[in-house]
């Protein structure tokens, strides 16, 4: 399994083990997880909504363009909706490879197109009860994607 | 159809999902925002900046230009922010 | 303690789960791990010799010259000398920061540099007892490391 | 000063550590390289190429032109293979 959508946390740690047990042939392991700020204690959870059926296939386009861009040995991306509170997990991303040079540009990639492409949506609730708006989309994650983009 | 909104763009119409019959004559995804911004003051709200509204025809991503004939599923969003 | 050079495997997972513990200021954590290949079955172990001292200066210089040049919250690197056996951990580096940018390039800037500075080297035991000749230093490797180099 | 050897460099010489005394006319690291390398057959092999030969005083990296002046310890060794 490559690939989750879900509410519950997960073990990075268990994920990232899975991916080289029993296997000699892996040189590097690159683990990234992006984690939910308290911004300075003003946040008291990130509310994710995402598109059910969608997130999973655009999730799957991206690792499928990950595999073809790299000789990769393994990979895993959980990403995570609902109510997520400070400090908590939002999503992981992890791939092996033979060489180091491969594991660290498909999970950056990776990163970079599931911003981009996997639809999702968060929600700052302050921690005076109050909700804030939506986060809004940051053109530097535009230009991230962008830069992997093919002549 | 079936049309779905997601984010604010669901808070803006008032709900996540209903049926759309739209006329011969919307043939594009930017013809449908239109068609849908006149619908009435949450619609309005909602599709008030077509730039930023993002379209997915049966779960794939398109541009305004796409042609929506065929599709079983349109859904509109903001930008997104996963991640 | 943000660095260590040891002879005994380490806890990759428990090591990077220690940079966030109790923080809500982290957004990113990159950890990337070094394994030792089998090479096809047919390496027995790596001995890998370091020079004492210097190994943890340079080490310490790569780290500071991290810190200089993003905005980390935590870093965290250990590298193994001694025996080790194929499917073994040879070396990890963990970065945290807000934002991901700065924790991808900090991981890929540490490994490079650590690479082309750190004094150790391998050499390969094969599984039929012979003593294979120290690995050699990869071109690659220089070219890695140069492309952080500041006009 | 001590001469601290590494890897192959090690193996060659056929030692891991020596204290040694230059003459006054061996005043860079290539001079000492040189010097070295006329000792013996094993220190010969050992630094038969000097151009792939890396050195550290008091356990910085230095290059070939580095003076040896004032350093207490100089090691030789192959270019890394850490990581």
């Amino acid at each position: 399994m490559e690939i989750s959508v879900q509410r519950e946390d997960f073990d990075a740690a268990a994920e990232a083990r899975r991916l080289t047990q029993g296997r000699g042939d892996i040189g590097a392991v690159v683990t990234f997880v992006g984690l939910c700020r308290d911004e300075d204690g003003q946040l008291s959870t990130l509310e994710i909504e995402h598109y059910p059926g969608m997130a999973e296939g655009e999730i799957a386009a991206v690792a499928a363009e990950a595999h073809a861009r790299w000789p990769l040995k393994g990979l895993r991306i959980i990403h995570r909706f609902g109510e997520i509170g400070p400090g908590e997990q939002i999503v992981m991303v992890a791939t092996a490879s033979t060489h180091r040079g491969a594991a660290f540009a498909a999970a950056e990639f990776l990163m970079d197109y599931l911003k981009a492409r996997a639809p999702f949506w968060k929600r700052a609730r302050r921690a005076d009860g109050t909700v804030e708006g939506w986060v809004e989309a940051k053109e530097t994650d535009e230009a991230s994607a962008a830069r992997w983009s093919r002549a | 159809m079936k049309a779905r909104y997601f984010a604010w763009v669901r808070e803006r119409v008032g709900k996540a999902e209903e049926e759309i019959d739209p006329p011969a004559e919307i043939v594009t995804v930017a013809d449908l925002i239109a068609w849908l911004g006149r619908r009435d003051e949450g619609y309005a709200h909602a599709f008030e900046n077509p730039k930023i509204i993002r379209a997915a025809l049966d779960r794939a991503h398109v541009k305004p230009e796409a042609a929506i004939a065929g599709a079983r599923e349109i859904a509109f969003f903001p930008p997104m922010t996963g991640g």
